[in-house]
């Protein structure tokens, strides 16, 4: 018998747990020609913004031992364009089309929701609040509790569909984090974003990246990611989405134990842009040689 | 596309420079001189991320087993500069590789009656050949080879027999001129006839290249090189500064997806530091 | 000519910048049949505690993508044996050996420090306050500018010899733990001990190591120790130590680039005995090639 | 000991187990039965650690090269598992791979005179034939070997060539016996006179063999498996728990440095999950 894969997030229903992460899948259509859309439990969509954004100075990106340093500056076409480009494409996939978003201040937060409440192509929607406060100084949102909660209100007030947080772990505490953008009305929480690091060329005695730092993605800060979301999971009641470093249906697997009802798959769909699509496959086979009849069994099933 | 392929040979021509030459499905014959690959160099995750090669040749022979009939191949030139090439270098027939391609924009051959002038540095000639063994065919080709050394001159045996006229410069004289190429092809432009330019090789030899067909009003089209992670545009970790580039007004262009071959018109050539220089 | 490769930390010279990381490289001697230790520019003993402590159940260590994580649980020798057992040896020596120690209350961590200020041998002490305060309910000292001062503050009362804090990469804000620990009487500071981090068998469905959690050391986390050392040493006056996947020499000039005044080697030395006489090695080499004569020039000297 | 080792074979014995003989210093044939190695099996980063192994053989050979004149070499036996030893099955003669060893503690051969008995379950065997050779010279050697199925049951013949007496048992009955080694073990154990007991294999056997040898009080060696990171007694990643171990009490024991091979007798066996078991 074919196992259950769907499961909740907020009121989203996803065909299976598996997504594309924000920023490694673009907007989707460019992944057609290497997998089925819409096998995907979801896809998250580049970062938006209210206007366009031109991201950062060269070189954006560099390798690293087991992952990789991007400092791309939220590079996105804008919510315009986004809505007369990209989103009728959405039309013609199965999928669940999450937006990920963010702002510069609360407002900016607020009204670029309420954009994307009013498009019936997007089922929900990823609040990313690893972005400097500027009216605030640049503060990060994402670093301080009561800021993240000031967005997380706002948005709340110009949807009813779901909102998902996405954390940053560059954090000392990052469950208060999350409970601070539980207590503001989130209905789940993406955990977690890229942590911060450099590279360095010694030959011209430079940074590698233009923008001096970065953010580290891939298998090498999986063991860190796990452990947000573990730590991240027991602490709140809304479901966690696991995000970091995920390359195989073990990996996302692990996540679900730590207590992720969903996963996103980012860097690795540079390395192979079907990789998600072969987590999907991967996971259901997995269920049927276990015997497991339900994925939401594995959810948080970690045994300590 | 995304397949699996058998290495069937694996040369060093000059020393660090290899030639690889590997199984690909049929359809990858029609791919277009310019367009490049991603190859995962080891099925592990040290080097994690696939590293960009152009398309140095592509065809088919017949193999000597009944039943297979025709067998699509490519090639690659490679210079051995760090982790991921080094791994490839220590390939032997039978290995495998995952490859996605073929990627990006390649060359526009444009009107065949004008002269084609290729200009290449080092291993930039790489994408060269496959561009020089299809142009022949309909004009007069001419070859532009520059690099440090003798050594670092690949291939021109390969360039002459297919008709192409070759001129070399090196920085230490140690074969052909002695000096930069871009001034070599500078003196000979000038005989030129409805020349266009097409130029790979180092990002100073591409500013070069293009000042000079910017001079005398030449088409060129120039192949870039960036760091990659994805070579699909989605990462946008590959851009460079198109022309209409300025602060307040971005004009950012993939090289993976938007290039990697580039019209010279259409990007902003900077002077120093910050640019796409 | 022979280029300098001497440094001070605090008023500890050192023949060269290169060190071995506490709990990678046992009490030293461990090591000696593999490299001569005179060649190193100090060894950094295994954490020391009052009494002699267990250390954690097993599984205490897995490997991960380019890294490992342990959980030893500061398994050592107790400052007694200490003194008796492994101290004579460093009389054989000509090294610079700098004593780890941990506490779990301020009191401990100043006795501690009375204790080792009176071993003629031991150069200087390494405050490691990764570890929760037990009066205080577990806090952990590592993540709290005020409990690290606290620390810090009661161990400059009880030595002259330099004091070294050893801060952890768990947190929100490094700089403010640096300048907290620099206002409270450190001479220098090590930068970073291991990120918290996780692993989980999915076979078994419960985490690899028996404690559940354990610390991420290795190549993995370079890119993240060298952005809290370069963030670091532009803030704080006294020297800086860089410490995260240190592999080879190059790893080893881009920290000094990034703003540190010597390194220490940690999970290489597990990997290759070897690598930290090594890396002293190709450090010079490279300055002899690169024609500079003093390794100094090369501290901070990251152009950004 | 750390050094530079080239391939010198590497052969599949059984689906997933291999056999590799490989160049080793000549101090390295002073290296005690049991004792084990480090190896890097790639210079890359993926994976990190290295990967222990115990010593199957050692010795010397006479190569072809007139100048070399003899060469030391060391053989090892493994089992596919992971992707470490999955990268080992790839290598072929002529790969270089960077070994520490010999390391750790061995097998002591005790009293001449007894009789000795070996016990190998699956792949713990690997340092058993090595301990075998030396231990035919003087006493009267059994081996009794476990495995889930005839593909694991290795080099039995091999053992048979030294005049070894060996007994076999099989989960599935398709090689000796039906059912566990230790079963066989404690039948002719009885019979044995003065005998000293050498275990290698998983942990359950090693425990079920600790038991009988208690039970029979018969001397008993075993060799122990644990996560290593250094190999030398610097991680303190490897330890079980000695005999005087008690939560208030710590006697953790390191693997690499005080074992692998430990006194049956030295060691806390605990039921259930938590312990060494
Ligand atoms: C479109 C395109 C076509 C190319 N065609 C060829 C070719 O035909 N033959 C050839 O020898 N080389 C070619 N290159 C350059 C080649 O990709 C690099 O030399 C190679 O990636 C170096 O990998 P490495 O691991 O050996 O070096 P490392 O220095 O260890 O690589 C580290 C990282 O830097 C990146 N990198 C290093 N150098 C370059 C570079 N010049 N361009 C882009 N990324 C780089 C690598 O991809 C990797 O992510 C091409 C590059 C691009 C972008
Ligand atoms: C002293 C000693 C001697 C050994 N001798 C042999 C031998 O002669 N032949 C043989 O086939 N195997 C032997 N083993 C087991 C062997 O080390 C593991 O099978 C091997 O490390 C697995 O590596 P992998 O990358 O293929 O597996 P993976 O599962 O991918 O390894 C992941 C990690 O777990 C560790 N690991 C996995 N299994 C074991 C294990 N059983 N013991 C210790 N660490 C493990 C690896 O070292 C690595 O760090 C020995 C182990 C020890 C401790
Ligand atoms: C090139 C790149 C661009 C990214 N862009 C975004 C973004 O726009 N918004 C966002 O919330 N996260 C972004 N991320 C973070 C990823 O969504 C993901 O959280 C992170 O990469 C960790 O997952 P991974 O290790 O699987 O890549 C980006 C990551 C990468 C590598
Ligand atoms: C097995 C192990 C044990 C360690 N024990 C200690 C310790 O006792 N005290 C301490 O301050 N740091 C300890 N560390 C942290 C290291 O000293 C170092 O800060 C960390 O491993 C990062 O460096 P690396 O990536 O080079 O290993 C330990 C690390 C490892 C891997
Ligand atoms: S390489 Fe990813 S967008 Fe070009
Ligand atoms: S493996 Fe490191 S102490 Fe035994």
């Amino acid at each position: 018998m074919k196992p259950n894969l769907t499961v909740e997030i907020g009121s989203i229903l996803l065909k299976n747990p598996v997504m594309t992460a924000s920023g490694t899948f673009g907007y989707g259509q460019e992944f057609a020609d290497y997998l089925d859309l819409n096998c995907l439990g979801g896809i998250i969509t580049k970062g938006l913004s209210l206007k366009p954004r031109a991201g950062n100075p060269t070189p954006r990106i560099v390798e690293t031992c087991g992952g990789m340093l991007n400092a791309i500056g939220l590079q996105n076409v804008g919510i315009d364009e986004f809505i007369e480009k990209k989103v009728p494409y959405y039309r013609t996939i199965d999928t669940r089309v999450i937006a990920n978003f963010f702002g510069t201040t609360v407002e900016e937060y607020a009204e670029l929701a309420g954009r994307l409440d009013a498009i019936p192509e997007v089922a929900g929607m990823e609040v990313n609040i690893s972005c400097p406060n500027v009216k605030q100084g640049g503060i990060v949102f994402g670093t301080d509790p009561a800021a993240a909660a000031a967005v997380v209100t706002a948005v709340r007030e110009r949807t009813t569909k779901p909102v998902i947080v996405k954390l940053s772990p560059n954090v000392t505490d990052i469950v208060a984090m999350a409970l601070a953008c539980q207590e503001a009305g989130a209905d789940a929480l993406s955990v977690i974003n890229t942590i911060t690091a450099m590279a360095i060329d010694l030959k011209t005695r430079r940074p590698v990246l233009a923008n001096i730092t970065g953010g580290l993605s891939g298998p090498a800060i999986k063991p860190i990611a796990l452990r947000m979301v573990w730590q991240v999971s027991r602490a709140v009641k809304i479901p966690v989405i696991g995000i970091g470093g995920i390359m195989t249906a073990t990996d996302a697997l692990e996540f679900l134990l730590a207590g992720a009802t969903a996963v996103q798959v980012g860097t690795a769909s540079f390395l192979d842009p079907g990789t998600a699509g072969r987590i999907v496959q991967e996971m259901e086979e997995y269920l049927v040689s276990e015997g497991i009849s339900d994925v939401r069994e594995l959810i948080g099933a970690l045994k300590v | 596309m995304q397949f699996k392929s058998l290495v069937i040979s694996n040369v060093e021509l000059s020393p660090g420079y290899w030639r690889m030459r590997m199984t690909a499905p049929p359809p990858f014959a029609g791919s277009r001189p310019g367009q490049f690959l991603m190859i995962k160099v080891t099925e592990g995750a040290d080097p994690l991320l696939r590293r960009p090669f152009g398309i140095f040749d592509t065809g088919t022979f017949v193999t000597q087993f009944t039943d297979c009939g025709s067998q699509t191949f490519l090639e690659i030139l490679y210079k051995v500069v760090g982790k991921g090439t080094a791994m490839l270098a220590a390939l032997h027939d039978g290995d495998r590789l995952d490859i996605l391609g073929p990627l990006g924009r390649g060359f526009t051959p444009g009107d065949p009656a004008g002269e084609k002038i290729l200009v290449g540095g080092g291993i930039g000639l790489a994408p060269l050949y496959f561009l020089a063994r299809e142009l022949v065919g309909t004009s007069r080709v001419r070859l532009f080879a520059g690099g440090r050394s003798r050594e670092d001159i690949l291939c021109i045996t390969e360039f002459e027999r297919l008709g192409v006229e070759t001129y070399v410069a090196t920085d230490d004289g140690s074969l052909g001129d002695r000096g930069f190429v871009t001034q070599v092809l500078e003196k000979h432009l000038l005989s030129a006839k409805d020349a266009t330019i097409f130029a790979c090789g180092p990002m100073p030899m591409l500013q070069a290249t293009a000042e000079i067909a910017r001079r005398h009003n030449v088409p060129c089209q120039v192949s870039l090189e960036a760091f990659m992670a994805c070579g699909m545009g989605a990462c946008l970790g590959c851009v460079v500064k198109g022309k209409e580039h300025r602060d307040d007004h971005p004009d950012y262009r993939c090289v993976c997806k938007e290039g990697p071959v580039f019209d010279h018109c259409d990007l902003l050539w900077e002077k120093g530091e910050g640019g796409n220089s």
